[in-house]
């Protein structure tokens, strides 16, 4: 399990490095609000790659997963409700 | 699976059992680190929201082309360290200190390149504080972008420090001494962290370098 | 091997096996022991020493506050006393008093194990606890820090006295170890539990601990964030909250309560635990829905991290955000509620014996409903505004965190006292000391809820006249608490020495850690039990038999 | 009796009075009810089932999921309808009718400065006459403060770096206490005072006896002068910058494009930190006043810049 093929390896390396060169080339083209959305979505896919190969998500327990998500699950209530504040302050 | 001769420790039944349990010990750390990062990521994402037109400004003053480097360092870095992984569950025990050894090459690489970039930041009076300047028609909130790179990058530089030192004395333990024979849970575990450190890189550089890059 | 074993265990005396008391008994071998017991009983000192602290620290407030014009201390230092007095009791006493005394002794056994999953970390985490408190005692002797436990800025950045980074870091350090326990003990949980511990088999306090860890290593690190960034800010200027720059003071307040809410039920979760362990042994009966109390403690971990903007009502955050953070915070109060009702109908039809453990649980179970109550008080949007920061919080959280918690762990420092030491303690003199500090206890925190329904606010070392009838009333009763509490420090350690030698289990309590012998051996058990059946196999009729018999 | 009871409740001095006691004695109600019954039921309990009564210990048959479903879905409602109630109130108290009168508050350590709109000023006192409502607009200079007036029901933080607001209309000719109920260092308990209450005619009284100084727009406009903004900020001035007149309230348009409401808190950051927000057509060349204007000061600018738009709009 632990041993995958040399391949899943260079193919992950690769494809973020590839991801790598797409996230500065889309810097580089005014999308309006939409930079940042895509830079944050490339992002979560290098991320995604390298968990689920490079660390064995992929190849793991089911309980695993869960102790993974918590985390970001975690980050993500503490985002979407502190910028509920933040967003919601001009509103009268 | 490694031989069962191996000793367990007293309060495990088996290998199996000590093995799931440090891998598992290993994620809730991960976690802990995500909320420890996350606390930073939420007031970077406060402050870009209030004061989008200064972080942009900010965001320009940033050297891009050293962070698309070091990101790529980082990166491969991570694809070594997935090698060696590989070589410890394979036992080849030489071939895995070469690899810990390159991993650990490309993160020192990674903080000389960020040292020359922080160099170059503290001559411009980047860093924040009495000598900070800058021309930037908004420098109050560019001062407060720059408190936080400087913050974000440096602990994050400081997760990487502690993984070079960590992978060098595995590289040396690898070589010298039997701690790994039929023994890769220590090296897995040490992986993971070197990937987390680099999963933080890949988010911290488009949110660092890369805000309205284009106007 | 798993139900109650009726007949009492073998006598300390009569066995030749060593116990983990006395296996080794040089002073390096408790200082480097990896034994989780062992590590408990450090724990035990190192928390007594600074419930102590704290308490001197109120019991000075107190007699200051005897007075409207404040003449026994300066403004200054009574600002001292109640940052030293929250910082030492929330991070320093309460935090760790039942997950590191009772959690590190019992979790192993009551699922069966030898020990924790990391031993070594586990020692590890009471190293760091021990760093992180020489530091605040060191910035405590050496003049203190007056943030409060809130440590707000820019007061904290900018303005404040004393040696608040030193404060901070001791904290910081001692968080690190919060977190290795909270790992630990979420690891154990998974990984070490006997053959036949399914999840629905496991004692109640194993489902509360491992709620609790999650908060700990969920919450924890934000705060070791917020602390860093703090001190980067008072000691280099680099400065994330700083006003001048634009930084936002309120973003502080959203990180500390991001942790400091959920900290808050580390802070009663297990106190809740111990009280599921306490009133089925006391009443004879098996808990009254065994689900809906372990699903509870989950539920209050994953909804406790919700509403931390109940804190920030009138701080000029969005009145918007208020109200999300309002109802959440409505929500969160059900759950507690359910234990509540499942504790109350546990009683009916039992057999109830009124032992000193069983006094603490009943008293538990009123004060944290009165005190949870006076929650949904401060939940209320329109009330929070005239109480907040006023007496009547403080009244809220002492009644919860006094009352609550740390009744529940000296009942539960009660029932498992003869399992921890080999001895009995003694009853009639633990049922009066219960009764003190009930007493006292009331006294001391009731009159609170009108002062601050009346206005006086917190943190007011000289206040308005009219407040003092109820301020005195407040100060006597904190004297009748101060006895009740040396009360259990005496006996408990003459006990020690001098109690009755106790049986393996005299509460004929089920439970996998009543089947070892009193004090038990250094591996627990001899040889790994068997779990076949759901926990609480209690049995009210037989319990009435034998009172006949 | 009444006396007694006055002094476990604070006086209703306020409009916000009534409607927060009213929530707080409903919540008092219920909760005693829920804390009693609780409390009633496990000592019948204790009482009954105590070791040795002759009590009948069968055990219940029936699955107890019934009885655990009520206990949860009950709360919930009675929560939900708290939520809204309490909600309610809050948005009420939250925000201050228009005719309000507006006083400017500076909270500094340990003093409150209080700001007039005829340019009247006092300090750690407000007087008000009654049956007015007032609005305050309060700024700290340094760390965080809280106007609390118990008697009124109401309080708000005092922020540095921008404008909190808090409003109430005095019911009852008096005088309570105001409270600084945020911690905010050493002398924290000492930082209170008086909020009198006064018949309308007494307040005039009061008016007519203190020295008449130059109204808050006034020395708005004299500050405007000297402080050298009319030298861009005038129609004829030789750098291009926008008229200010009737900019109070109405929508400026950014240059990056979003438009915003120039309220106090925009007025303010315009004036402290003028390229936070840089107004759609002009160049940023307007120099930062941090540190130059105090709070005061720039309330009465402030003051000023509102006189011109109430002049605009008839
Ligand atoms: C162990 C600690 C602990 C616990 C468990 C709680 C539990 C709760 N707390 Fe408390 N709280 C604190 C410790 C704690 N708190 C502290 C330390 C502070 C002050 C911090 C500072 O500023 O220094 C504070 C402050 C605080 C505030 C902010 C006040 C202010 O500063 O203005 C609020 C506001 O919502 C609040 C709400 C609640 C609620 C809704 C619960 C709920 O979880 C309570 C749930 C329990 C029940 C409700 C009781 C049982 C239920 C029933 C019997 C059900 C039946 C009821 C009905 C149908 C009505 N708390
Ligand atoms: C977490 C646990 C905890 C515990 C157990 C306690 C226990 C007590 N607390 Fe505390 N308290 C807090 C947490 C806690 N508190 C927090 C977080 C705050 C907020 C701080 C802030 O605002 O920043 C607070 C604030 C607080 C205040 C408000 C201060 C203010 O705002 O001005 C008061 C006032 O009465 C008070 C009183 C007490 C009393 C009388 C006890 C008693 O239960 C203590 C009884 C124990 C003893 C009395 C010790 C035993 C006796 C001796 C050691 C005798 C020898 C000593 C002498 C003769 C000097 N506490
Ligand atoms: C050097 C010229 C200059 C001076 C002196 C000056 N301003 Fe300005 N001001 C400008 C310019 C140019 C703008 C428009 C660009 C911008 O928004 O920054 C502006 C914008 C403003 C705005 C925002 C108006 C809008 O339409 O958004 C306010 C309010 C303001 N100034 C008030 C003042 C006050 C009060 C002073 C004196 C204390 C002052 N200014 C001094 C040049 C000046
Ligand atoms: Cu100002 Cu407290
Ligand atoms: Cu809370």
């Amino acid at each position: 399990m632990r041993a995958l093929s040399p391949r899943i390896y260079l193919i992950t390396g690769a494809a973020l490095l590839a991801l790598l060169g797409l996230t500065i080339a889309a810097a580089y083209i005014n999308l309006g609000p939409m930079n940042t959305a895509v830079a944050m979505t490339i992002s979560l896919t290098k991320a995604a790659l390298i968990m689920l190969f490079f660390m064995h998500v992929r190849y793991s327990k089911s309980l695993l997963w869960i102790f993974v998500g918590a985390g970001f699950f975690w980050l993500s209530i503490m985002l979407v409700l502190a910028m509920s504040d933040y967003m919601s302050r001009g509103w009268s | 699976m490694p031989s069962l001769a191996l000793p367990v420790e007293h309060q495990f039944d088996d290998a199996g059992q000590q093995r799931e349990a440090a891998t598992l010990g290993m994620w809730v750390f991960l976690s802990t680190e995500i909320l420890f990062f996350g606390g930073m990521f939420l007031a970077y994402t406060a402050y870009r929201y209030t004061y989008p037109q200064a972080f942009a400004e900010a965001s320009r003053q940033t050297l891009i082309a050293f962070g698309a480097v070091n990101t790529a360092v980082l990166l491969i870095s991570s694809t070594v360290m997935a090698f060696a992984v590989r070589a410890a569950s394979k036992n080849r025990r030489a071939l895995l200190g070469l690899l810990l050894l390159g991993t650990a090459g490309l993160g020192a690489l990674f903080l000389i390149i960020k040292g020359f970039e922080y160099a170059h930041e503290i001559k411009e009076h980047l860093l924040p504080g009495s000598r900070f300047y800058t021309n930037a028609s908004d420098p109050k909130h560019v001062e407060l972008f720059f408190s936080i790179y400087w913050v974000m990058t440096g602990v994050h530089a400081l997760h990487v420090t502690i993984g070079v030192v960590l992978i060098v004395f595995f590289a040396f333990r690898a070589w010298f001494t039997n701690a790994f024979l039929n023994r890769d849970t220590p090296v897995e575990l040490l992986g993971l962290y070197w990937h987390f450190v680099d999963i933080v890189w890949v988010f911290l550089f488009p949110l660092i370098y890369m805000i309205d890059r284009h106007s | 091997m798993t139900t109650a074993t009726l007949q009492p265990g073998p006598s300390p005396t009569t066995r030749s096996e060593p116990t983990y008391l006395n296996v080794r008994t040089t002073i390096s071998s408790w200082l480097l022991t990896t034994d989780h017991k062992r590590i408990a009983i450090l724990y035990m000192v190192s928390i007594t020493l600074f419930f102590f602290i704290g308490g001197a620290a109120a019991a000075l407030m107190r007699l200051e506050l005897l007075t409207p014009q404040g003449e026994l201390v300066t403004s200054e230092t009574y600002n001292k006393l109640f940052t030293i007095h929250g910082v030492v009791m929330v991070w320093f006493f309460l935090i760790p008093s039942i997950p590191t005394v009772l959690g590190n002794f019992l979790l192993p056994m009551m699922i069966g194990g030898r020990d924790v999953a990391f031993p070594k970390i586990n020692l590890a985490s009471w190293y760091l606890f021990m760093a992180g408190g020489l530091f605040t005692v060191f910035s405590i002797v050496t003049g203190g820090v007056d943030t409060g436990w809130t440590f707000y800025t820019p007061y904290s950045s900018t303005y404040a006295n004393g040696h608040v980074i030193a404060m901070a870091t001791g904290i910081f350090i001692a968080g690190f170890g919060s977190i290795a326990t909270g790992l630990n003990f979420i690891v154990t949980t998974h990984t070490m539990r006997a053959p036949g511990m399914t999840w629905s088999r496991l004692p109640l306090f194993v489902w509360s601990l491992y709620a609790t860890s999650v908060i700990l290593v969920l919450a924890t690190p934000v705060l070791a964030i917020l602390l860093a960034l703090l001190a980067l800010e008072r000691g280099f200027g680099v400065g994330i909250f700083n006003p001048a720059i634009g930084g936002d003071p309120l973003l502080f307040q959203h990180l500390f309560w991001f942790y400091s809410h959920p900290a808050v039920y580390i802070m009663i979760l297990p106190g809740m635990g111990v009280v599921s362990e306490l009133i089925p042994c006391f009443a004879r009966r098996k808990i009254f829905g065994y689900h809906f109390v372990a699903y509870a403690s989950i539920a209050i971990a994953v909804l406790g991290f919700l509403v931390w903007g109940h804190h920030m009502f009138v701080s000029s955050q969005s009145i918007y955000a208020g109200m999300i953070f309002s109802v959440l915070s409505f929500m969160v109060a059900i759950p507690s509620a359910i234990k509540v009702f499942n504790w109350t109908a546990t009683l009916y039809k039992g057999s109830i014996l009124f032992a000193t453990p069983m006094l603490y649980a009943l008293g538990f179970v009123g004060l944290f409903t009165i005190g949870g109550l006076t929650g949904l008080f401060l939940a209320a949007l329109a009330v929070d505004v005239h109480v907040h920061d006023t007496y009547f919080v403080i009244a809220h959280f002492h009644y919860i965190m006094v009352g609550g918690m740390v009744m529940a762990y000296l009942g539960g420092l009660h029932f498992w006292w003869p399992k921890i030491s080999g001895r009995m303690y003694p009853e009639r003199l633990a049922r009066l000391a219960a009764l003190t500090i009930f007493a006292g206890f009331n006294l001391t925190f009731f009159p609170q809820f009108i002062l601050g329904y009346l206005g006086m606010p917190r943190r007011y070392h000289v206040y308005a006249p009219e407040f003092q009838v109820l301020n005195v009333l407040s100060s006597a009763g904190a004297s009748i608490l101060a006895i009740g509490y040396l009360l259990p420090l005496a006996y408990l350690l003459w006990s020690w020495r001098y109690g009755k030698i106790a049986p393996s289990n005299p509460w004929r309590a089920t439970g996998l850690e009543w089947t070892t012998p009193s004090p038990p051996p250094k591996d627990n058990f001899e040889i790994t039990p068997v779990v076949t059946t759901e926990p609480y196999q209690y049995d009210p009729e037989a319990a009435e038999l034998e009172a006949h018999a | 009796m009444s006396t007694f009871l006055h002094r476990l409740f604070p006086k209703e001095a306020s409009n916000l009075a009534p409607p927060v006691d009213h929530v707080f004695v409903a919540l008092l109600a219920l909760c005693s009810a829920v804390a009693f019954l609780v409390l009633v039921v496990a000592l019948v309990f204790c009482i009954r089932y105590r070791r040795g009564s002759k009590a009948n210990r069968t055990p219940p048959k029936g699955s107890p999921l019934r009885l655990e479903i009520t206990w949860t879905i009950i709360p919930f409602f009675i929560f939900l309808g708290l939520f809204f109630w309490a909600a309610d109130v809050f948005f009420a108290m939250s925000r201050p009718p228009a005719d309000a009168t507006e006083i400017y508050v500076v909270g500094k350590q340990w003093m409150w400065k209080i700001q007039h709109p005829d340019g009247r000023r006092e300090i750690n006192e407000l007087h008000i006459p009654v049956g007015r409502p007032v609005k305050l607009v309060m700024t700290s200079q340094d760390v965080i403060h809280d106007f609390f007036v118990p008697d009124f029901r109401n309080k708000q933080d005092v922020v540095p770096g921008r404008y909190t607001t808090e409003w109430f209309k005095p019911t009852r000719p008096g005088r309570y206490h105001l409270f600084c109920s945020q911690y905010c260092g050493t002398d924290h308990s000492l930082m209170v005072g008086w909020v009198y209450v006064m018949e309308p005619a007494e307040h005039a009284k009061w008016l007519a006896g203190q020295p008449a100084p130059d109204s808050l727009v006034t020395m708005g406009e004299r500050a405007f002068h000297t402080r050298g903004c009319s030298g861009c900020h005038a129609p004829n001035a030789a750098i291009r910058a926008p008229l200010l007149d009737g900019i109070f309230g109405k929508p400026v348009p950014l240059s990056d494009g979003t438009l915003v409401t120039a309220d106090d808190q925009y007025l303010r950051d315009s004036i402290l930190l003028p390229n936070k927000q840089i107004a759609a057509g002009y160049d940023p060349v307007m120099p930062t006043y941090q540190g130059q204007i105090g709070d005061e000061e720039l309330n009465a600018i402030i003051a000023y810049l509102k006189s011109l738009a109430a002049k605009e709009t008839p």
